[in-house]
C-alpha cells in the first residue's frame, strides 16, 4: 500500500478564490492511497515546502501529490523540495488546479468538483510513480554563439572569461552587427564605436575566443551537452593567416560596389572590410562583382598584396565542430518601408529609414559624418521624423511596437539639432521612453534641441520643387499640417533577421509568427529556449535596445557558464525505457524517433525445455533519448514506455478522470 | 462524485445504446484532453494567466508530446465514460521534438475517420493544433466542444456498463 | 480587340471632343468600339451619395447589356469607369445583392462582363510600342504633367491596373508619341470633381494646388484621361489665377487629343477651341500643330 | 486453361519427400485432407512417411504462414506451400523481422483463385473426384453431381480482385506462373455504403456485430500481422482490455486489434474467414486500406514495405484537418 | 403421458412464456443462430441443426457477476444472486445431455457451483427433438440419439404440423399444467412412442464413423505419445474449441474495480490459452500447445470419464464444425484407435 501525502495550494487567492480547499481536502482523504492531506497559503514558499518535507518525515509518505499552479511552473521546484526530505524527486505529481482550473472557472461549485478531479487524476498517477535517477552525460567544455553583433561579443567575453573556449560564427565578413552601423547611443550619446570597438578588439585577442566570420551555421545534431554542428566557412579568397590588413588591394581594386554596411548611401570595392574598424580587419572578396569572377582578367589585388595573400581557388570549407550549448545572437533587420507607397520611400532620395540616417551622422560613415542629403548633398534646415513607420500596423503584418524607435529618433533630432542647427518635426502616436534616463533624454530633444513633436500620422509624403511636403494632422489641435522638409527620416520597424525561421528549424527550437524566437518562458526564462542547451540573446528574440540586449548577452552567458561548468551532466530521467521480456524485436519503433536513440540488440534467453536462444529486442540510448514517447504508439505490445508518461500512467489517468 | 453525477441510470445488460435515451436532469458533458507538454498544455496555462473563462467540463492529462497520445488511449476514455475528448499538439513545423505531430497527425487522421466508422459521433473527437500562445483558441476550442456535445448528449456507444 | 462603348453623359455633351478623339484614336489602333445600345447614366458622384442600390443598379443594367453583347465594356471617362468597376467588385460574390440588383433593372446581371478604363485597353491591351508604330507627328518638346486623378487607379482593390501612388500608364503612352513627361507629385491628388457646383472654394483651393505642383515641375501642359478633371483643371483656371494671384496658362488636354494629334490628324478636328485656356497658342510655339 | 491445385499436388509430395530426406528441411507445412474434400486442413509434416498425408485442390485457401513463428528459435529450415496471398503474409513476418528468410524453403504455387469451400459444399456435389479450370468457371465433378461454378461467383471475395496471383521470391514453383490479372477491380462499396449509414445506424451494425464475439482470439491467432512475441491481449498489468466478456470490451479488443494491424494487413481475409461467429472482420481492415489509399497516396497498403504506413509521414501532402 | 400441441399452440404458449419471464430460443442472426433472449415467438427461428453456442450461455454464462464491493473507508460486499425465471425453448437433445454432464461436476461433490444451482433451479428447459442432424453430429457414439429427452422438463417431437410433447418433471408439468392450459391434448400412445421412436432411431451419418468404445482405457497410457507432438503443431490456440464447446466448464475469476467499487466477476478461460495456466514468476506447467490439445482430450475422454463415469463430450459436433484447422474431438479419437491398433 502506498502512503501518499497531498499538499492543496491556495495561492493566495488565487486558487482560494474558486475551488473551495476544504471539500478538496475531505474528497483527497477518501482516495485511494491516501495516507494525509494538507493545506498551505503558499505551497511554494520557503515555509510551504518545510511542511511537505516535515509532512514526509513524520508521516512516512512515499508518494507526494502538490494541487497547486502548473507543472510547467514549479514542477522542478517541488522536485527538488521532495528530494530534499530524502524522497525519491520523482515520487511526485503535480495537479494543476490553478491554471487549468480557479483561473479560469469562476462557478466554485464546478471549480471545486474539477479540483477533485485533478487531484484524483494526480493520486492515481503517483500510485505508478517508480523512483527515477537522473543520468549524467559527459558535456562537451565549449559553447557556440551565432551571430557577433554586441549580444554575441558580449556572451562570448563574458564565457571566454569564464576560462570556457567559445566559437563565434558570424555570416557577414566582420563582428560588430548593426550597433557597428550607429553613430551615438540613447540616453547618453556615447560614440557607438567608442563602446563598441574596444569589445571588438577584447573578443579578437581573448584566447578562448574563435572568430569564424563570413561563415554560417548549416546543420546542428545531438543534443544538450554533445551537440556536432557544421559550419560552412565561406570562401573569403583571402588567406588571412598571411594578411595584415593594409588595405592596398581594396585601395587597388577597380570594382565599385554599393555597401551593404553603409545601406546603399556609401560603395565598397569587391575586395573589402564592411567598415574601417572591421575585426578581423581581413577583405573578403565579393565574388557576384569581382571582375576576375565574372570576366576572368584584373587581379588586381593579387598583383598588390605585398603577403600574397589572395586565393581566387578558395572554396567553401564545411567543418564540423562538437559544442555543448549553443546561444542564438542573430539580431534583427531594419523593415524595408517600400509598402508605404504613401511616403516615397524608394522614389524620392531625400526619404531614408533610421539606420541609413545612422550611417551619414557616422563620422567613420560614407559622409564622414556630414549629414549630407543623398539627392544633392546639401545640409537639411527642416527634417520630419516619421514614427512607428511598419511597427503597430498589423496591415503592414507588424502588430508589435519596436520598442527602440521613440529613443532613437529624440537622438535624431538632438543629433540634427546639434550638429547643422536643424529642426526636426516628429510625426508620433505614443512616445515611448521606459528606460532608466529615457524620459529625461526625450525632454531635452524636445526643450534644449528645439524638436517639434505633431501627435499624428503623415498621410502622404511628395515631392515639390526640392521640398518633402509632409502632410498629416496635429491631432491634439484638431488641424491639418503640411511640413515642407528637405529630409524625410522613417523610423522602420525593427524585423526578424532574414532566414530566421531556416535556422530555427536547423536548430529544432521554435518561434512565433513575427519569426522572433520563442523563449522558454517569457517572464522566468526569458534567454532560454525549450530544446534544453540552445539559448537566446538580444534581437532575435524580440525588439530589444543595447542595454537590454548586453543584459540578456550576460544572462545567457552565464546559462552557458553553469552548464559547461558541471563535471557531468545529469540528463532527465523520463526517456524511453524497453521491457525486454516482451519486446518482439519487430523494430518498428525505430523509425519514429527523431533523435536516432532506438536500435536493436541480440539478448540472450533460457526459454522452455532448457534451451537458450538469442532474439533481436529494441534498444534505447538514453542520452541521445528526449522522451517525446512517439515510438511508444508504433510498440504495439506496450513494451516500449517512456518513463514518467508510461502506459499505465495514463490509462490510470483516464480512468481516474473518468470516474 | 464525478462531474458525472451517478444519475446516469446503470443500462441493463447489452441493452441497444444507440437507442437516443434522453440525457439525464443537469448532466454535464465530460472531456478527456490530451495535450502535449510544449505548445497545448502551455496554451492552456496562457489562458489561465489571461484568466480567459471557458466551461469546466474538460480534465486535461499531459503528455510530453502530441506523438504519445496512443488512438487506445482515446478508445479507452470513451470506454470509461468520456462524452468527448480532444488532442492537441503543436502546429506541424513547431514540435519540440520535431516530427511527434506528423505522427500524431498520421495516427489520428486514420483513427478518427475508423473511431466515427465503428459508431461514435464525429464531433467527440477533436484533433487541433493549438500553440503555446494560443490561449484564446485553447478556450474557444473547449467551449465549442463543449456546445457540441451538449447537443449531442451522452455518449453511450463505447462506454462500459458495470 | 471589340469592346461594348459605354461613353457616358459627359462625352455626350461638355466632353464630345474627348468622345470624337477617342473613335479615332481606337480606330487608328484597330480597337473596335460598339455603343452600348440605350445605355444609362452611371450615377456617377449623386447616384452613390444618396441610395447604394441605385448606384449599384444604374451601372448593373449597362453591363447587363454589354453581356446580352457578349463584350467587356470600356469606359473612356474615370467616374464612369470607377462606378462600373466598383458595382462589379461588390456584387461579384454576393448572388442575393446581384438578385436585387437585377429586380430593380428589369434584366439579368450575372456579372460576367468586365470593365475596363480608356487608359488601360490603350496602355496595358494595345501597349506603347503599337501606339509608337503608328504616330506620324511625334509631339516632339511637348512636356506634358499626365494626370490620373484620384478615381483611375484607386482604390487598388476594385481598379489594381496600375500602381495607386505612382502610376505610370499615361506616361508610357506619352513618351510613346515622343512627347516629355514630368516626374510630380499631384498625380493622383484630388481635384475637386463633383464640388465645383457645390463648393467652389474647394475646387480652387485642390486645382491650384494640382496647376502648381504641374508649374513647379516645368510641365507645358497637364494631360488627363477624365471630363470633370480637365473640366475643373481646365475650367476653373482663370478663377484659381484671380484668386490666388498665380499665373499658369497650362492647358489641359485629353489624352487622346495628344494621340490623335500624334497620328496626324487635323488640329481643327480635335476640338481645341472648346477649351478654356487655348491650347493651339502652347501647340503653334512648339511647332506641333 | 490453366492448371488446378491437384495437377501440382504430386509434383509437392515429390517435393517435400526430397527435402526432407536430403536434410535441407526439417519439416513441412502444407495441406491436408479434413472432414470433406471442401474443407481441407493445414498439415506440418516432419517425416517423409507422412508426406502422403499432403493434398493440394482447389479449396486450399488457408494462410500458412502464421504457422513459421513456431520455429524461429529451431535450427535447421522449415518448408512451406505459398500461395500469391500468403506470399504478402510471409513478407509481413519478414518485414516485422520476425522470420528469417533464410529459415524458410519457399514453394511457389501460382493461384487462379481458391473456391470457396462454404458455398460449394451447399450444392451437395458429394465427395469432390475432379476440378477442371474452364476459364471463367470452374467445374467440380462429386460422386453425387457435377456443376460449373462461374468464378465470380464461387471464388473468395479477395481472389476477385487479386493481383499478386504468382509467389515472388519463391525457391522452388510449382508449374509455371499464372497470367497476373485481376478479374475485377478493387471493390470498397460495401465500405462506402456502411460509411454513409448514419452514425447511429452503423453504430447498431458493429453492436449487433460485436455483441456476437466470444473472445476466442482465432482472428488473432491466423493473423500474419498480428505476430507479437506476447500480446497486448494476454498481458495484465496494464490490462488494456478487460476479461469480461461484454460489448465495451469487444469494441476495445476489435478497435485496438484492427489499429495494431492498421497499414500492415495484407488482405488474405483469414481473420473474418476463421470466425465461428461470422463477424465481417475484412470490413474493419479494408476501410483502414480505403483510408490509407485515400489519405496517404499509398495505392497497395496490403503489399508489405520498408517502412508501414504509420511509420512515416509526408510534411505537407499529408492532409491538414486539424488546423 | 404423451400429449401433443398444435404449431399455433405452441406459439401463443412460448409468447405466454416471453411474456411472463425470461425466454430464450434460437434467433438468426446475420447467419447465424443463436440463443437469444425473445420478446415473441416470431423472432424464433425453427430451421436450424443447432445454435452455434449452446445453452451453457445461460447455465454458465461467458461472463458472470458474482459480487458487489464498495471500499470508501469500510468494505462492504454483496453477492448478485441469479434470482430471474428463465424458459429455454428447442435446446437439442446432444445440449440436454451436456447439462447433465455439467451438472454432475458443478452440482456433486464437495463444492457445489452455487450460482449454477441457482440457475440451474430458475430454468425451464424446454428440448426438441433433432428433425434434420447435422454432418458433423455424431450423438450416437454417446449412446445418445437425435430423440433423447433426458434432462428436459418438456420434450417435443416435431410430428407434421404438430409437436408430439411429454412432460418430464415438476417443473415441466407446471409448465404444461400452467402457462399451457388448454394448449395440450393428450395423444394417442401408441402413435406417440413410434414418433419417438422414429426419432431414437433417425440415422446420424457421421455417428456410425465415430467409434468412441473404450477411448478411455486407451488414453490411460497415451500420454507421453508423439501423437500429440504431430496432431498439436497445426493448433493455432484459438479458444473457439472451448468456447463453442456445451460441456467445458473453465473458468477464471478477476475483479473490475472502478474507483473505490468494483465487481468479482467469473468468465469462460481455455486450456487452449497459455495464460491460463501461467504462474506467477512465468513458469507454465503447460508451456506449448503440446500440452494444451493433449489436456483438452485427455480431460474429456480420461480424466472425467474416471471420475464420472461417461465421456465429457456429447458429440454434438460444433468442435468439428468451427475449429479452423480441423483438429476435432471426432478426428482424434479415429486416430488414437488407429494409432493403438498398430502399435
Amino acid at each position: 500500500m502506498r502512503r501518499v501525502g497531498v499538499f492543496v495550494c491556495w495561492c493566495g487567492s488565487n486558487i482560494a478564490g474558486t475551488v473551495d480547499i476544504e471539500q478538496v481536502k475531505a474528497a483527497a482523504a477518501k482516495m485511494p492511497n491516501v495516507a494525509y492531506v494538507e493545506d498551505n497559503k503558499y505551497t511554494c514558499s520557503e515555509p510551504g515546502q518545510a511542511a511537505i518535507q516535515k509532512a514526509i518525515k513524520e508521516q512516512k509518505l512515499d508518494r507526494v501529490v502538490v494541487a497547486a499552479c502548473s507543472p510547467r511552473m514549479h514542477e522542478n521546484t517541488f522536485r527538488r523540495t521532495v528530494g530534499g526530505a530524502g524522497l525519491n524527486p520523482y515520487l511526485l505529481e503535480i495537479a494543476n488546479i490553478r491554471e487549468h482550473c480557479s483561473w479560469v472557472h469562476p462557478d466554485k461549485v464546478a471549480g471545486t468538483r474539477k479540483a477533485v478531479d485533478l487531484v484524483r487524476r494526480a493520486v492515481y498517477k503517483v500510485a505508478k510513480n517508480v523512483p527515477l535517477q537522473r543520468a549524467s552525460i559527459d558535456v562537451t567544455k565549449r559553447a557556440l554563439i551565432i551571430g557577433g553583433g554586441i549580444a554575441g561579443i558580449q556572451a562570448a567575453l563574458d564565457i571566454a572569461d569564464a576560462g570556457q573556449p567559445v566559437v563565434v560564427v558570424e555570416k557577414t565578413p566582420s563582428i560588430g552587427g548593426h550597433m557597428a552601423q550607429l553613430d551615438k547611443t540613447f540616453p547618453t550619446l556615447d560614440c557607438s564605436a567608442c563602446i563598441l570597438t574596444p569589445k571588438m578588439v577584447d573578443a579578437a585577442q581573448n584566447q578562448n575566443i574563435t572568430l569564424m566570420t563570413w561563415s554560417e551555421v548549416e546543420k546542428v545534431d545531438g543534443y544538450i551537452g554533445n551537440f556536432t554542428v557544421t559550419i560552412r566557412k565561406k570562401a573569403r579568397h583571402v588567406d588571412t593567416t598571411k594578411c595584415t590588413g593594409c588595405g592596398i588591394c581594396w585601395s587597388k581594386c577597380p570594382a565599385k560596389v554599393s555597401s551593404e554596411f553603409d545601406l546603399g548611401i556609401g560603395k565598397r570595392k569587391a575586395i573589402y572590410v564592411p567598415f574601417p574598424q572591421a575585426i578581423p580587419n581581413k577583405p573578403v572578396i565579393d565574388e557576384k562583382n569581382c571582375i576576375f569572377f565574372k570576366t576572368g582578367k584584373c587581379k588586381a589585388c593579387q598583383m598588390f598584396c605585398p603577403t600574397g595573400s589572395i586565393s581566387f581557388d578558395q572554396k567553401d570549407e564545411l567543418v564540423e565542430e562538437k559544442f555543448g550549448a549553443i546561444i542564438v545572437a542573430t539580431g534583427y533587420e531594419q523593415w524595408d518601408p517600400s509598402p508605404y507607397g504613401e511616403y516615397g520611400y524608394g522614389r524620392y532620395k531625400d526619404v531614408i529609414t533610421g539606420l541609413e540616417f545612422e550611417r551619414l551622422v557616422n563620422a567613420s560613415g560614407p559622409t564622414e559624418g556630414k549629414i549630407k542629403r543623398p539627392s544633392d548633398g546639401k545640409l537639411p534646415k527642416d527634417v520630419v521624423i516619421i514614427q512607428c513607420v511598419g511597427s503597430r500596423d498589423e496591415a503592414k503584418g507588424i502588430p508589435y511596437c519596436s520598442k527602440t524607435c521613440c529613443m532613437y529618433s529624440a537622438k535624431h533630432a538632438i543629433l540634427l539639432e546639434e550638429k547643422i542647427h536643424a529642426h526636426s518635426y516628429v510625426f508620433y502616436m505614443d512616445v515611448r521612453t521606459p528606460g532608466k534616463g529615457y524620459e529625461e533624454f526625450y525632454k531635452r530633444a524636445t526643450e534644449e534641441h528645439h524638436a517639434t513633436y505633431i501627435r499624428g500620422r503623415v498621410s502622404r509624403v511628395y515631392q515639390k520643387g526640392d521640398k518633402l511636403v509632409c502632410l498629416g494632422e496635429d491631432t491634439l489641435l484638431g488641424k491639418k499640417v503640411e511640413v515642407e522638409a528637405d529630409l524625410v527620416i522613417l523610423a522602420s520597424a525593427m524585423v526578424h533577421q532574414n532566414g530566421a525561421s531556416k535556422l530555427a528549424q536547423t536548430l529544432g527550437i521554435s518561434y512565433d509568427q513575427n519569426e522572433f524566437y520563442t523563449e522558454a518562458h517569457a517572464k522566468l526564462r526569458p534567454v532560454e529556449t525549450n530544446t534544453a542547451g540552445i539559448f537566446l540573446a538580444g534581437a532575435c528574440q524580440g525588439p530589444k535596445d543595447i542595454p537590454e540586449t548586453v543584459a540578456q548577452a550576460g544572462a545567457a552567458a552565464s546559462k552557458v557558464i553553469s552548464l559547461l561548468s558541471k563535471p557531468k551532466l545529469e540528463t532527465e530521467p523520463l526517456v524511453a525505457q524497453v521491457n525486454e521480456a516482451i519486446c518482439s524485436g519487430c523494430l518498428w519503433c525505430k523509425p519514429i524517433c527523431p533523435y536516432k536513440a532506438i536500435d536493436g540488440k541480440v539478448v540472450k534467453e533460457r526459454i522452455a525445455g532448457g534451451k537458450t536462444i538469442e532474439r533481436p529486442v529494441a534498444a534505447v540510448n538514453a542520452s541521445l533519448c528526449q522522451g517525446c514517447g512517439a515510438c511508444t504508439v508504433a510498440c504495439r505490445t506496450g513494451a516500449m514506455n517512456v518513463l514518467g508518461f508510461t502506459n499505465e500512467h495514463i490509462l490510470a489517468e483516464v480512468d481516474a478522470l473518468c470516474l | 462524485m464525478s462531474v458525472n453525477e451517478k444519475a446516469a441510470p446503470a443500462a441493463g445488460p447489452a441493452t441497444n445504446p444507440t437507442t437516443a435515451t434522453p440525457a439525464p436532469e443537469g448532466w454535464e458533458p465530460k472531456i478527456i484532453g490530451f495535450a502535449c507538454n510544449w505548445c497545448t498544455y502551455a496554451g492552456a496555462d496562457l489562458a489561465g494567466t489571461s484568466r480567459i473563462q471557458y466551461p469546466p467540463n474538460i480534465r486535461v492529462i499531459r503528455v510530453p508530446c502530441s506523438g504519445r497520445i496512443n488512438p487506445q488511449f482515446v478508445v479507452r476514455a470513451f470506454q470509461r465514460g468520456a462524452d468527448g475528448v480532444l488532442v492537441a499538439g503543436c502546429h506541424p513545423g513547431d514540435c519540440h521534438y520535431s516530427t511527434g505531430n506528423y505522427f500524431a497527425r498520421r495516427r489520428y487522421l486514420l483513427a478518427k475517420r475508423f473511431i466515427e466508422y465503428l459508431g461514435v459521433e464525429p464531433e467527440r473527437l477533436q484533433v487541433r493544433w493549438i500553440s503555446g500562445s494560443e490561449g484564446q483558441k485553447f478556450a474557444d476550442t473547449v467551449r465549442e466542444l463543449t456546445e457540441k456535445l451538449r447537443a449531442l448528449g451522452p455518449q453511450r456507444r463505447l462506454r462500459e456498463t458495470l | 480587340m471589340k469592346y461594348a462603348y459605354y461613353p457616358g453623359c459627359s462625352l455626350h455633351s461638355t466632353a464630345t471632343e474627348y468622345d470624337a478623339t477617342t473613335r479615332t484614336v481606337c480606330q487608328t489602333l484597330g480597337v473596335e468600339l460598339e455603343e452600348i445600345p440605350d445605355w444609362n447614366c452611371c450615377g456617377a458622384t449623386s447616384a452613390h451619395a444618396t441610395n447604394h442600390l441605385l448606384s449599384l443598379a444604374l451601372p448593373a443594367r449597362d453591363l447587363a447589356k454589354a453581356e446580352q453583347m457578349g463584350l467587356d465594356v470600356v469606359a473612356p471617362c474615370a467616374a464612369c469607369y470607377n462606378r462600373m468597376a466598383q458595382t462589379i467588385h461588390e456584387t461579384k460574390d454576393n448572388e442575393v445583392l446581384r438578385g436585387r440588383v437585377s429586380a430593380v433593372i428589369g434584366a439579368d446581371y450575372e456579372g460576367t462582363a468586365k470593365a475596363k478604363s480608356l487608359l488601360e485597353v490603350l496602355a496595358a491591351d494595345v501597349g506603347p510600342k503599337v501606339v509608337e508604330a503608328k504616330v506620324q507627328k511625334p509631339l516632339k518638346g511637348l512636356r506634358v504633367a499626365a494626370y490620373y486623378g484620384c478615381l483611375l487607379v484607386r482604390p487598388p482593390a476594385v481598379t489594381g491596373w496600375d500602381d495607386a501612388e505612382n502610376p505610370q500608364s499615361m506616361d508610357k503612352l506619352m513618351t510613346a508619341l515622343g512627347a516629355e513627361t514630368v516626374d510630380w507629385s499631384h498625380k493622383t491628388e484630388c481635384c475637386g470633381a463633383s464640388l465645383t457646383v457645390s463648393r467652389t472654394d474647394i475646387v480652387l483651393k485642390l486645382t491650384r494646388d494640382i496647376l502648381d505642383a504641374a508649374k513647379a515641375a516645368g510641365a507645358d501642359a497637364l494631360v488627363c484621361a477624365c471630363p470633370m478633371c480637365q473640366a475643373n483643371l481646365d475650367g476653373r483656371q482663370g478663377a484659381v489665377e484671380k484668386t490666388y494671384k498665380t499665373n499658369y496658362h497650362l492647358p489641359v488636354f485629353y489624352f487622346t487629343q495628344l494621340m490623335s494629334l500624334a497620328f496626324g490628324i487635323e488640329p481643327y478636328k480635335l476640338g481645341f477651341a472648346r477649351h478654356s485656356i487655348d491650347p493651339r497658342e502652347l501647340l503653334h510655339t512648339k511647332e506641333i500643330a | 486453361m490453366s492448371a488446378t491445385f491437384t495437377d501440382h499436388q504430386a509434383a509437392l509430395r515429390d517435393e517435400v519427400k526430397k527435402l526432407l530426406t536430403d536434410g535441407s528441411i526439417k519439416g513441412f507445412i502444407g495441406y491436408a485432407r479434413g472432414r470433406d474434400s471442401y474443407h481441407p486442413v493445414p498439415a506440418i509434416v516432419t517425416r517423409p512417411d507422412q508426406v502422403d498425408g499432403l493434398i493440394l485442390d482447389q479449396f486450399s485457401i488457408f494462410g500458412l504462414t502464421k504457422y513459421l513463428l513456431d520455429y524461429i528459435f529451431e535450427d535447421g529450415k522449415m518448408g512451406i506451400v505459398v500461395k500469391g496471398c500468403d506470399a504478402l503474409g510471409l513478407g509481413r513476418l519478414i518485414n516485422d523481422h520476425r522470420v528469417d528468410r533464410n529459415k524458410v524453403h519457399v514453394v511457389g504455387l501460382p493461384c487462379a483463385g481458391v473456391l470457396n469451400g462454404e458455398k460449394v459444399a451447399k450444392l451437395g456435389l458429394g465427395k469432390v473426384q475432379r476440378v477442371t479450370d474452364k476459364g471463367s468457371a470452374f467445374l467440380v465433378e462429386g460422386d453425387k453431381g457435377s456443376k460449373e461454378l462461374p468464378k465470380t461467383e464461387y471464388l473468395w471475395d479477395k481472389c476477385l480482385w487479386c493481383e499478386n496471383h504468382n509467389p515472388a521470391g519463391a525457391d522452388t514453383l510449382l508449374g509455371s506462373e499464372v497470367e497476373n490479372v485481376a478479374m475485377k477491380p478493387r471493390d470498397f462499396s460495401d465500405i462506402t455504403a456502411l460509411e454513409k449509414m448514419p452514425s447511429a445506424e452503423r453504430a447498431a451494425f458493429w453492436t449487433r456485430q460485436f455483441s456476437r464475439c466470444i473472445r476466442c482470439y482465432a482472428c488473432r491467432n491466423v493473423c500474419p500481422a498480428c505476430n507479437c512475441r506476447e500480446c497486448v491481449f494476454d498481458i495484465a498489468d496494464p490490462r488494456w482490455v478487460g476479461n469480461t466478456v461484454k460489448l465495451s470490451e469487444q469494441q476495445m479488443f476489435h478497435f485496438t486489434r484492427a489499429f495494431h494491424v492498421a497499414g500492415r494487413c495484407v488482405d488474405c481475409g483469414e481473420c473474418e474467414r476463421v470466425c465461428p461467429m461470422e463477424i465481417p472482420l475484412m470490413k474493419l481492415q479494408r476501410k483502414l486500406q480505403k483510408d490509407v489509399i485515400e489519405l496517404f497516396g499509398n495505392p497497395k497498403p496490403f503489399v508489405p514495405s520498408e517502412v508501414e504506413v504509420l511509420g512515416q509521414f509526408r510534411v505537407t501532402e499529408d492532409p491538414e484537418e486539424f488546423m | 403421458m404423451l400429449l401433443t400441441i398444435t404449431a399455433d399452440n405452441l406459439k401463443s404458449l412460448l409468447d405466454k412464456l416471453a411474456r411472463d419471464s425470461l425466454l430464450v430460443a434460437p434467433v438468426l442472426e446475420d447467419g447465424v443462430t443463436r440463443l437469444k433472449p425473445v420478446k415473441a415467438a416470431s423472432e424464433i427461428a425453427l430451421d436450424y441443426s443447432n445454435t452455434a453456442t449452446s445453452i451453457k450461455d445461460f447455465l454458465f454464462p461467458q461472463s458472470e457477476d458474482l459480487l458487489r464491493f464498495v471500499t470508501d473507508g469500510t468494505l462492504s460486499i454483496e453477492e448478485i444472486k441469479p434470482e430471474r425465471a428463465q424458459v429455454a425453448f428447442g435446446i437439442r437433445p446432444c445440449d440436454l445431455a451436456s447439462v447433465a454432464l455439467m451438472d454432475k461436476v458443478l452440482t456433486t461433490g464437495e463444492y457445489a457451483d452455487t450460482h449454477y444451482q441457482a440457475r440451474r433451479k430458475n430454468t425451464v428447459l424446454i428440448g426438441l427433438a433433432c428433425e434434420s442432424p447435422a454432418d458433423t453430429c455424431f450423438c450416437t457414439s454417446y449412446g445418445y440419439n437425435p430423440g433423447h429427452s433426458a434432462g428436459a422438463d418438456v420434450m417435443l417431437y416435431k410430428d407434421g404440423d404438430q409437436y408430439l410433447a411429454e412432460a418430464l418433471s415438476d417443473k415441466g408439468r407446471e409448465v404444461v399444467g400452467g402457462p399451457g392450459e388448454g394448449l395440450f391434448k393428450p395423444a394417442d400412445e401408441a402413435a406417440g412412442q413410434a414418433v419417438k421412436k422414429a426419432y431414437a432411431e433417425k440415422e446420424v451419418p457421421f455417428g456410425k464413423e465415430v467409434d468412441v468404445e473404450g477411448i478411455d482405457q486407451l488414453l490411460d497410457n497415451f500420454f507421453d505419445d508423439q501423437y500429440w507432438d504431430d496432431v498439436s503443431k497445426k493448433c493455432l490456440g484459438c479458444g473457439t474449441c472451448t468456447y463453442v464447446c456445451p460441456t467445458c466448464h473453465c473458468f477464471l475469476l478477476t475483479d473490475e474495480a472502478r474507483g473505490g467499487e468494483g465487481l468479482r466477476f467469473r468468465c469462460w478461460d481455455s486450456c487452449m490459452f497459455a495464460n491460463y495456466t501461467k504462474m506467477a514468476g512465468g513458469h507454465n506447467p503447460r508451456p506449448s500447445k503440446k500440452e494444451r490439445v493433449r489436456q483438452r482430450f485427455m480431460h474429456k475422454l480420461n480424466y472425467y470419464p474416471h471420475r464420472y463415469h461417461s465421456y465429457l463430450c456429447t458429440g454434438c459436433g460444433r468442435c468439428v464444425a468451427m475449429c479452423p484447422v480441423g483438429l476435432h474431438i471426432a478426428g482424434v479419437i479415429k486416430d488414437v484407435k488407429g494409432v493403438k491398433a498398430h502399435a
